[in-house]
């Protein structure tokens, strides 16, 4: 039925992106939408599978220090190409195009994305044309980084060649046209509006892709995406359908297609503030100086996580989308901690374990106090509905045990635009504590964890640069992140990331949500589809086919 | 002649407005418009009094219900209550539209008043007009909103700073057309023989203004405040659309139609009040309107 | 009511074209139905000219667009009577009133033409005068379009319009507005109609142009044995025009009679009272002071002449006035509108001196300036001894205290939106006198000054007939005691019964208070019957002046001459004979910038008697 | 009317540059940065450098300057290059968007067909509609007829396209399935099927746009009808007999569409401008959707290009409206 022919027997398969790609050129800016869709065209050597496992792509295999890939001393990785690689173009695919790939990206003046790919790297060489030696200056436990995955493809040189640097941006042709190895190629590309492909004669597998063409559409808004494949059978793939439960199931009615949810590490949580937010204090000391008035004292940061009802928020909010969070790194399964339990709301629990502490409300305002010190919150987000109604419902939970909340939603584009002008970036944090989502690229949370660590704190002295955005500080944090970033083997580093995971929660850096998952719509009549949350959705494309009636 | 209007003679006395208020009394369309608007002014007035829901009360247990008498326009995602929502959206539209409106015929009447009854002036402020409406408005907008709200939310508060900036924002950007048809109509009257009249007998401008010129163009002006109110409502709900009116957690009408807009198939009364109140609104205005230029006027009320 | 009153060329076995019989005309209105016309009946027979005549709103007009069937385009409906036309080929009159006005069209415009009568208006704007006067033609003629246009050209020939050729092909608004008429008059008898209306032709006119026409419908009449009903309410014009009259009051026919019949024994008391009222070019021959009239109904009247002094209270000397016209790329100032040219004259205090003249000679132009309502460009104005031209903005706010004037349109020169009371007393407020009851007694004494009730002061100028409008502005102007009043055509727009009555309220005040008037107004017969003395204007000068006997009986400048012969005298028996009056178009007023017209010269014929001698470019 | 016209274009060259000037001020000072569309995994320090790559280091009014210079000559010069193939532009750097880094231009020359074909027909459709229905309503004013056409004309007034466009979709696309819901941009038109297949998907965005166009200018027409009708030369035409026809589409209309032509007019820089939210709804992808796009991507350079692309349609639309009133209206002469 479809699964095996020719190439291209299939005809058009039609996708819709709800976020229109603006360039096809994933170095150039790193939105989900543009490497996706650049994902059709360009390819990695490795690539990780729906599990979350890596694989092999353009490289014959993936390097492991057991199979003689990665340096003893972990400072080394060899790279073997597949044999017999060509470009869409019909030039063959050689080792020079993974280093030049390495130096169009790691160009000081280039703006690359993707550069911290790159970080580590000393050297890229190539012995012959199908072998890779990239050089780390330090031990890279975890060097799957560089090469690997949607966000760092290979490029063609011979295409590339003259955008090196400053030149990356005038570039349009090859930016809207990337040469590839993938199976589709650019047939026309209209920049966030749809793109035109069509399969790639040169494609490395016999019979693939099943589809002749695809039309990718771009721009809209969920809600229509959701309608064209499920509804009214327009369109066989939308992507990240960000929409109301009910809204969900009323357009499977439709009958014409099947969400389809995965859950990568992404967590809608509450950060939060580990400095004093007061606006007395001025500009510069605010979200500088330690410790919070209140948020220090664990009893309340528990008490306020323990009044969350987060069965109910992922009911509302997400649904099938959404899992209860208790995790800040949640996923990859390995790496996810089991000792936290918070799937159920206590909020006589909550006020009993303020009582204990000291938090009375004595003046009956409705607002627990202690040394003079009211428990009153300012509650910060993005403008968004679905964050609006978590506000108003956690503002209802924290009213009833007695921590008064305001609440306060900023544009997106200022909260994350991180203009270091503006007092409203989340990064900031003029507030005691603020909601939104984080996640990491590919599989293991090293990095990730290191958002933990005291200097990465934001403050003046950083233009409010840096990832630590609760100002979490805790030696004993930074000694065991030490620890992981030298440790090998995948049993014992994800050992010491859940140690890391618990550590933040139970110190004080945040209270974990809602665990995201990512909802895909696909037509009945499309099949092949594996949801992919640790690399490009449309990874498998070329497996994909039509199911004959 | 003077025969021929000896009936007229007998008629009492009466003010101006008395004669304005027969004449719209004798549009059928208006009066009709007139009592929608004034019931739903009570409505969103009174209406917190007579319906003691509160809008922004959430009730997880009666979520996304039907119409009942607990809940006549049925409850939202969270289990608000959208009666109480659309009537708590209802003051702040209607007082985004009414204000905005004043503004903007202020503005609008102001500049086409000095434009048109002074000439030095009227280069400049006619250029001004061109540039204000060759801005375009969506940009112009989203920066002023952009812009001015955190300070002006830091200063008054969020509802208040932002019920400022909206009016302000609408005010500024539509206050044109009426600055063109008023300046159109003091060119024109102040070439008629009254205007001379009162020159002549020595009222200062100041006073052939207030007294001579303004209550000619308030037909004009009317008609501009009745559509004004329209679009202001209709602008702000397109603001929200995009993003950038009142904050989310603030029900307009033009917020909650949006928010419904996602709900059409599986709960369509969550677009459909808001949507029938904005309508209704907009009719009921433009059909007083409509009986208002009649009635002011005088050409139509000296028959 | 008068059927026995025959025409004396009537012969009983001609047929009338048309008939109007019982007529009536309701209208619905907001406030209810509303009668146009009731019980109307009178013939017109072919070669024949009936005028009806009648004050505004007797139902002149409705009659005529009855017979049209055009009244049911406004709102009326015909709803009893009929309206007989006889179509001349020896078939039974039709009744026009029957059917639908639809299907009457074919009468319109073939069988029945009609001339209306703003010619400013009754012309569409937008197309050119070919295709408004062929379109007739090819509707009911089925000509082509080039039969048509020659038969336009004709048409415009037999109007005598010069140069028809070009003017098919201009725009109503690029010829004047006898021009105009005359264009409306010749789409009236494109296709020789047997029947023409005039409904009041001439009134918007100048008396120059007026002359012309009415010469032009005479001739028209005789040549082609149309019949004409003609419309007015200007009893000279009927005068010299009707065969028959047709006198209409409120809506009703109160008399119908042969025209030296009418004029010579009225029988109903509203004609008596109407004839009454119409000022006579020539009833003030041998007298030398002005002196109120003689009105019906009116017992008491005090009909002395009025002296006036000697004393001189307004000397204006060698007056110019120039709007600046611009032009060119830069919008510079490149020529000039030389309205008011090297004028002198003085009045005397309580005098009146009129400046007569055609439209746009510069008269409103003149008086406006000696208020400073325009700027002068040069000249001197003093009042009392004042030297108005010298005084800074605040000092003339005060110095107009003296002087105030009164406009044309009465409905225009008040403020539809202010009562009465405060529009009488805002000159009073403006100058901070009296205390505010002070002021509303004084209101009340002026109202009664003018003849007004008190009941009126909390009214509406809507709610005010057209001469009870002027009389609140007359009050107006007498608020602040001023001793000269500009009253610029402040009767022109007036019906005749009213305008007498205004003018001899002018009068009477200027007996009693002494003032002194500049009297602006085109019409001679009005003119001779208030002034003491008399300008007559042209292109912007005075080119004769003096006293008024003198130049109303010893004419000596051209233009004064060709002025009084073309006024219509309201005497049948005084019929001018038909002469083709020959008018020069007036030249344009507009000169470069650097243009420097010659000083005026004036003869002195007899005492104070001046005549222009420069070249007035007539 | 020449001197008028080449006048106006000469005071409308200041205007325009200091139309430039404020929008570029207004754009300059609005908080919002191009890097807020980055995910939060791209640390911040690598944002920074992307932003200095788009030029973000240079001084407001040297960008300025730069942004000038691109638009009013190495713009054009590149036009120049496209239609004759000369080089004169080569090398220089033309406008470039922050989403993308591709010149602006090709962007906007790539949504135009759609804007036009959408915005365009859905004017036209408006102004076939409206003109008659004006006419109509205002002849038989309060009849009937009338009535229900201010009914529905303030109907369409009052619904905002954002319901109203979501409403047909459920309606004709989801329930009915005789329209798609979704506008494709790439469909050539190159055979009857393909025609069939663009009117189907043009036939929902032009239903709601026209119903808001069509709303207002029936309001003028209906007005302006309404001001001639009383007019004395329509009763003069009557007076020489022409059909009652001719006295309305002929004497009448001509007059009337005087002012409606010039509100026409004055609309069509709406059309470049694209109909933003409905464009959103139907995911035509215009002029409205680029703009607000990059609204919210922060691209200024495309956002100033394009609202100066609509200052200069709608200073220009504004002359030829006057122009226009001029020709129509023989009375009307401008020196
Ligand atoms: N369209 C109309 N609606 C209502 N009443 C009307 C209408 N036209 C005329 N009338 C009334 O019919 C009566 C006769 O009007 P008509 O126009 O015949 O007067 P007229 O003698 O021609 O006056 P004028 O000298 O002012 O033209 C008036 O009382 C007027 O108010
Ligand atoms: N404000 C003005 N700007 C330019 N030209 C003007 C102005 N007022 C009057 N004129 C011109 O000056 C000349 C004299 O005009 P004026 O109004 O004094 O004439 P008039 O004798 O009062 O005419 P009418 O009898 O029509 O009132 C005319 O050619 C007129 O066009
Ligand atoms: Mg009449
Ligand atoms: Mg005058």
């Amino acid at each position: 039925d479809g699964h095996v022919g020719e190439r291209g027997r299939d005809g058009q398969v039609n996708i819709i992106y709800w976020q229109a790609p603006s360039t096809l050129n994933p170095f150039l800016s790193g939105g989900t939408k543009d490497v996706e869709s650049a994902s059709l065209i360009v390819e990695p050597l490795a690539r990780f599978d729906e599990t979350g496992t890596i694989q092999p792509w353009l490289a014959a295999e993936v390097p492991t220090v057991d199979n003689g890939g990665i340096s003893e001393d972990l400072t080394q990785v060899t790279w073997t190409l597949k044999e017999g690689l060509v470009w869409s173009d019909g030039t063959p695919f050689t080792s020079a195009d993974v280093k030049f790939t390495y130096e169009y990206c790691t160009h000081p003046e280039g703006g690359c994305a993707q550069v911290t790919k790159f970080e580590g790297i000393s050297s890229v060489e190539t012995p012959d044309d199908l072998t890779v030696v990239v050089t780390f200056s330090e031990p890279q436990p975890y060097p799957y980084s560089a090469f690997v995955g949607g966000e760092s493809p290979i490029l063609q040189e011979a295409q590339f060649e003259p955008c090196v640097g400053a030149a990356a941006s005038t570039c349009t042709e090859q930016n809207f046209g990337p040469i590839g190895t993938g199976p589709f190629v650019v047939d026309e590309f209209r920049t966030n509006d749809v793109i035109s492909l069509s399969a790639n004669p040169n494609y490395r597998e016999e019979g693939k892709p099943a589809f002749a063409s695809v039309n990718f559409k771009g721009g809209g808004d969920a809600d229509a995406a959701g309608r064209a494949v499920m509804q009214t059978g327009e369109f066989d793939y939308a992507w990240n359908l960000q929409l109301a439960p009910e809204v969900i199931a009323q357009m499977e009615e439709g009958g014409l297609g099947t969400p389809v949810a995965g859950f990568g590490p992404l967590v809608e949580r509450i950060m939060l503030n580990n400095t004093n937010p007061d606006p007395a204090l001025g500009p510069d000391e605010r979200s500088v100086v330690r410790p919070h008035p209140f948020l220090s004292d664990p009893a309340v940061y528990k008490a306020m996580s323990m009044a969350i009802d987060r069965p109910l928020l992922v009911e509302i909010g997400y649904g099938q989308a959404g899992k209860v969070g208790c995790n800040w790194v949640p996923a990859p399964e390995v790496f996810a901690s089991t000792s936290i339990d918070c799937s159920t709301q206590d909020l006589d629990g909550a006020k009993a374990m303020l009582e204990e502490a000291g938090w009375v409300d004595a003046n009956g305002d409705g607002v627990r106090e202690k040394d003079g010190i009211e428990l009153r919150v300012l509650y910060q987000t993005s403008t968004n509905a679905v964050r609006q109604d978590f506000q108003a419902l956690i503002k209802e939970w924290w009213q009833e045990i007695g921590i008064a909340t305001e609440l306060r939603n900023i544009n997106a584009s200022v909260f994350f635009g991180g203009d270091a002008g503006s007092p409203d970036t989340f990064q900031k944090f003029y507030a005691d504590v603020e909601m939104y989502a984080n996640t990491f690229n590919g599989t293991d949370p090293q990095a990730y964890l290191g958002n933990g660590l005291c200097d990465k704190a934001p403050s003046p002295a950083t233009q409010w640069q840096g990832e630590n955005i609760s100002r979490f500080c805790d030696p004993e944090y930074d000694a065991l992140w030490a620890e992981l970033a030298r440790t090998s083997g995948i049993e014992a580093r994800a050992e010491i990331a859940k140690q890391l995971n618990d550590m933040i929660i139970e110190r004080g850096g945040m209270i974990p949500l809602v665990h995201r998952g990512r909802l895909s719509a696909h037509a009945n009549t499309l099949g092949g589809v594996k949801l992919n949350v640790w690399d490009s959705e449309l990874w498998n494309i070329a497996d994909w086919y039509r199911i004959g009636e | 002649m003077t025969d021929a209007t000896a009936t007229d003679l007998t008629h009492a006395a009466r003010s101006q407005w008395w004669d304005v208020w027969d004449q719209f009394r004798s549009h059928k369309g208006a009066l009709i418009g007139a009592g929608f608007f004034l019931a739903i002014v009570l409505l969103v007035v009174l209406g917190p009094y007579l319906w003691p829901l509160d809008p922004t009360q959430t009730n997880i247990r009666s979520r996304n219900q039907g119409m009942s008498w607990a809940h006549p326009m049925g409850t939202d995602q969270l289990g608000r209550d959208i009666f109480a929502r659309v009537i708590a959206g209802g003051r702040i539209s209607m007082a985004v539209g009414l204000t905005a409106m004043g503004l903007s015929l202020l503005l609008g009447t102001l500049i086409g008043v000095l434009a048109g009854y002074f000439k030095r002036l009227d280069g400049l402020l006619m250029r001004l007009t061109d540039l204000f409406l060759a801005l375009p408005l969506l940009p112009l907008l989203l920066v002023m909103v952009l812009l001015f709200r955190e300070p002006l939310t830091a200063a008054f508060g969020v509802e208040t700073g932002i019920f400022i900036l909206i009016v302000a924002a609408i005010g500024i950007t539509s206050w044109m057309q009426t600055a063109r048809i008023v300046r159109g109509d003091v060119l024109a009257l102040k070439e008629r023989e009254f205007v001379l009249a009162a020159r002549s007998i020595g009222t200062p401008p100041a006073r052939i203004i207030t007294r001579h010129i303004l209550p000619n163009v308030l037909s004009p002006i009317m008609v501009s405040a009745t559509l004004g109110i329209a679009t202001a409502i209709i602008t702000e709900s397109a603001l929200s659309f995009l993003g950038l009116g009142f904050p989310p957690d603030f029900p307009t009408w033009g917020r909650l139609l949006n928010d419904g807009v996602q709900y059409l198939q599986n709960y369509p009364g969550r677009a459909f009040w808001p949507g029938l109140a904005i309508s209704l609104v907009v009719l009921s205005i433009n059909y007083v309107g409509d009986g208002l230029r009649d009635a002011l006027d005088p050409r139509l009320r000296g028959r | 009511m008068l059927e026995t009153a025959q025409p004396p060329h009537h012969q009983t076995d001609r047929v009338p074209v048309a008939s109007f019989d019982r007529l009536r005309v309701e209208f619905q209105t907001r406030g209810g139905r509303v009668v146009g016309v009731d019980d109307v009946s009178f013939d017109v027979f072919p070669g024949e000219t009936v005028a009806v005549v009648g004050e505004s709103g007797s139902g002149k007009s409705v009659s005529s667009l009855s017979l049209m069937r055009l009244v049911e385009f406004g709102g009326g409906q015909i709803t009893g009577g009929r309206l007989l036309f006889d179509q001349g080929d020896g078939a039974p009159p039709i009744d026009v009133a029957e059917g639908n006005p639809h299907d009457r069209r074919a009468l319109r415009g073939a069988e029945i033409g009609m001339i209306f009568q703003e010619p400013m208006t009754a012309l569409n704007p937008v197309f050119t005068l070919e295709k408004q006067l062929t379109e007739g033609l090819i509707e009911h003629r089925g000509l082509t379009k080039a039969q048509a246009r020659a038969r336009a050209l004709d048409l415009l020939r037999q109007v005598r319009i010069p140069e028809p050729e070009r003017r098919l092909s201009q725009y109503p608004h690029e010829l004047s507005g006898g021009m105009r008429q005359r264009v409306v008059i010749a789409m009236a008898l494109a296709c020789e109609p047997r029947m023409l209306i005039a409904d009041e032709p001439t009134t918007a006119l100048d008396v120059t142009i007026q002359a012309e026409i009415l010469a032009l419908i005479d001739r028209l009449k005789r040549e082609t044995g149309t019949a004409v009903m003609f419309i007015t309410h200007d009893m000279a014009v009927v005068a010299q025009m009707a065969d028959r009259v047709v006198v209409m009051y409120r809506g009703r026919k109160v008399e119908e009679g042969p025209v030296e019949q009418i004029f010579a024994a009225p029988q109903h008391a509203y004609t008596r009272a109407l004839l009454a009222a119409v000022p006579r070019l020539g009833e003030m021959q041998g007298t030398s002071l002005p002196a109120p009239m003689k009105l019906m109904g009116r017992e008491g009247q005090n009909l002395d002449p009025i002296p006036g002094t000697g004393e001189t209270l307004l000397e204006v000397n060698n007056l110019t006035v120039r709007f600046p016209v611009r032009g060119g790329l830069l919008r510079r100032h490149i020529s000039n509108v030389h309205a008011v040219e090297d004028v002198s004259f003085s009045i005397n205090r309580g005098q009146t001196l009129s400046l007569v003249g055609e439209s746009g000679c510069g008269k409103s132009s003149c008086g406006r300036a000696v208020l400073r309502l325009v700027e002068p460009v040069s000249g001197q104005i003093a009042i009392d001894g004042t030297d108005i031209m010298a005084l800074n903005q605040t000092d003339l706010r005060s110095a107009r205290r003296d002087m105030q004037m009164i406009f044309q349109d009465p409905f225009a020169s008040l403020n539809p939106q202010r009562q009465l009371a405060d529009q009488v007393s805002e000159p009073m407020e403006n100058y901070g006198l009296h205390t505010r009851s002070e002021r509303l007694d004084r209101v009340a004494q002026l109202f009664d000054r003018v003849e007004l009730p008190r009941s009126f002061m909390r009214r509406y100028p809507h709610e005010m007939s057209g001469g009870q409008r002027q009389r609140i502005a007359i009050a107006r102007a007498l608020a602040l005691n001023p001793k000269l009043i500009v009253a610029d055509e402040s009767v022109s727009a007036l019906d005749v019964s009213v305008q007498a009555q205004v003018l001899n309220l002018m009068m009477e005040l200027q007996a009693e208070l002494g003032l002194s008037y500049l009297f602006i107004s085109h019409d001679m017969a009005v003119v001779e019957r208030v002034s003491h003395q008399v300008g007559v204007m042209y292109l912007g000068r005075i080119v004769e002046i003096g006293p008024r006997a003198a130049v109303f009986e010893n004419p000596q400048h051209p233009y004064t001459r060709a002025l009084m012969s073309a006024v219509p005298v309201a005497d049948p028996t005084q019929r001018k004979s038909e002469r083709d009056l020959n008018f020069k178009p007036i030249p344009s007023p507009i000169h470069p910038i650097d243009h420097a017209p010659e000083p005026s010269h004036y003869r002195e014929v007899s005492l104070g008697h001046m005549v222009l001698e420069t070249d007035s470019g007539y | 009317m020449l001197t008028f016209t080449i006048r106006r274009l000469f005071f409308a060259i200041p205007t325009l540059l200091f139309i430039a000037l404020v929008i570029f001020l207004l754009l300059e000072i609005a908080p919002g940065d191009p890097m807020a569309n980055v995910p939060l995994t791209v640390p911040s320090e690598v944002k920074e450098q992307m932003r200095q790559a788009l030029g973000l280091g240079e001084p407001a009014p040297i960008r300025f300057w730069k942004w000038l210079v691109q638009f009013f000559w190495i713009e054009p010069l590149n036009v120049v290059d496209a239609l004759f193939g000369t080089t004169f532009a080569e090398g220089q750097l033309r406008i470039i968007s922050w989403q993308n880094r591709a010149p602006v231009f090709i962007a906007i020359a790539e949504r135009i067909p759609q804007t036009l074909w959408v915005v365009g027909t859905a004017y036209i459709v408006a102004i076939l509609i409206a003109i008659p229905v004006g006419i109509y309503s205002a002849y038989k004013q309060y009849s009937v007829f009338d009535q229900a056409g201010t009914f529905v004309t303030m109907i369409g007034f009052s619904v905002p396209p954002f319901f109203s466009g979501v409403l047909v979709i459920v309606i004709f696309a989801v329930q009915l399935k005789w329209f798609p819901s979704i506008y494709d941009t790439t469909l050539v038109v190159d055979s009857w099927a393909a025609f069939k297949q663009q009117v189907l998907q043009m036939t929902l965005p032009v239903m709601v746009l026209a119903l808001q166009i069509t709303s207002q200018l029936s309001r003028f027409m209906r007005a302006s009808m309404l001001d001639n009708l009383g007019q004395d030369y329509v009763r003069t035409a009557r007076a020489k007999g022409l059909r009652e026809k001719a006295v309305v589409l002929v004497h009448v209309l001509r007059n009337s569409m005087i002012p409606v032509v010039t509100v026409i007019a004055l609309g069509v820089p709406s059309i470049f401008g694209g109909a933003i939210i409905t464009e959103q709804v139907f995911k035509v992808n215009g002029i409205g959707q680029l703009l607000i796009t990059a609204i919210q991507a922060n691209d200024l350079p495309m956002v100033q290009t394009l609202t100066f692309i609509f200052a200069v349609l709608i200073v220009l639309f504004n002359l030829i409206a006057d122009v226009l009133y001029g020709i129509l209206d023989p009375r009307i002469r401008y020196d």
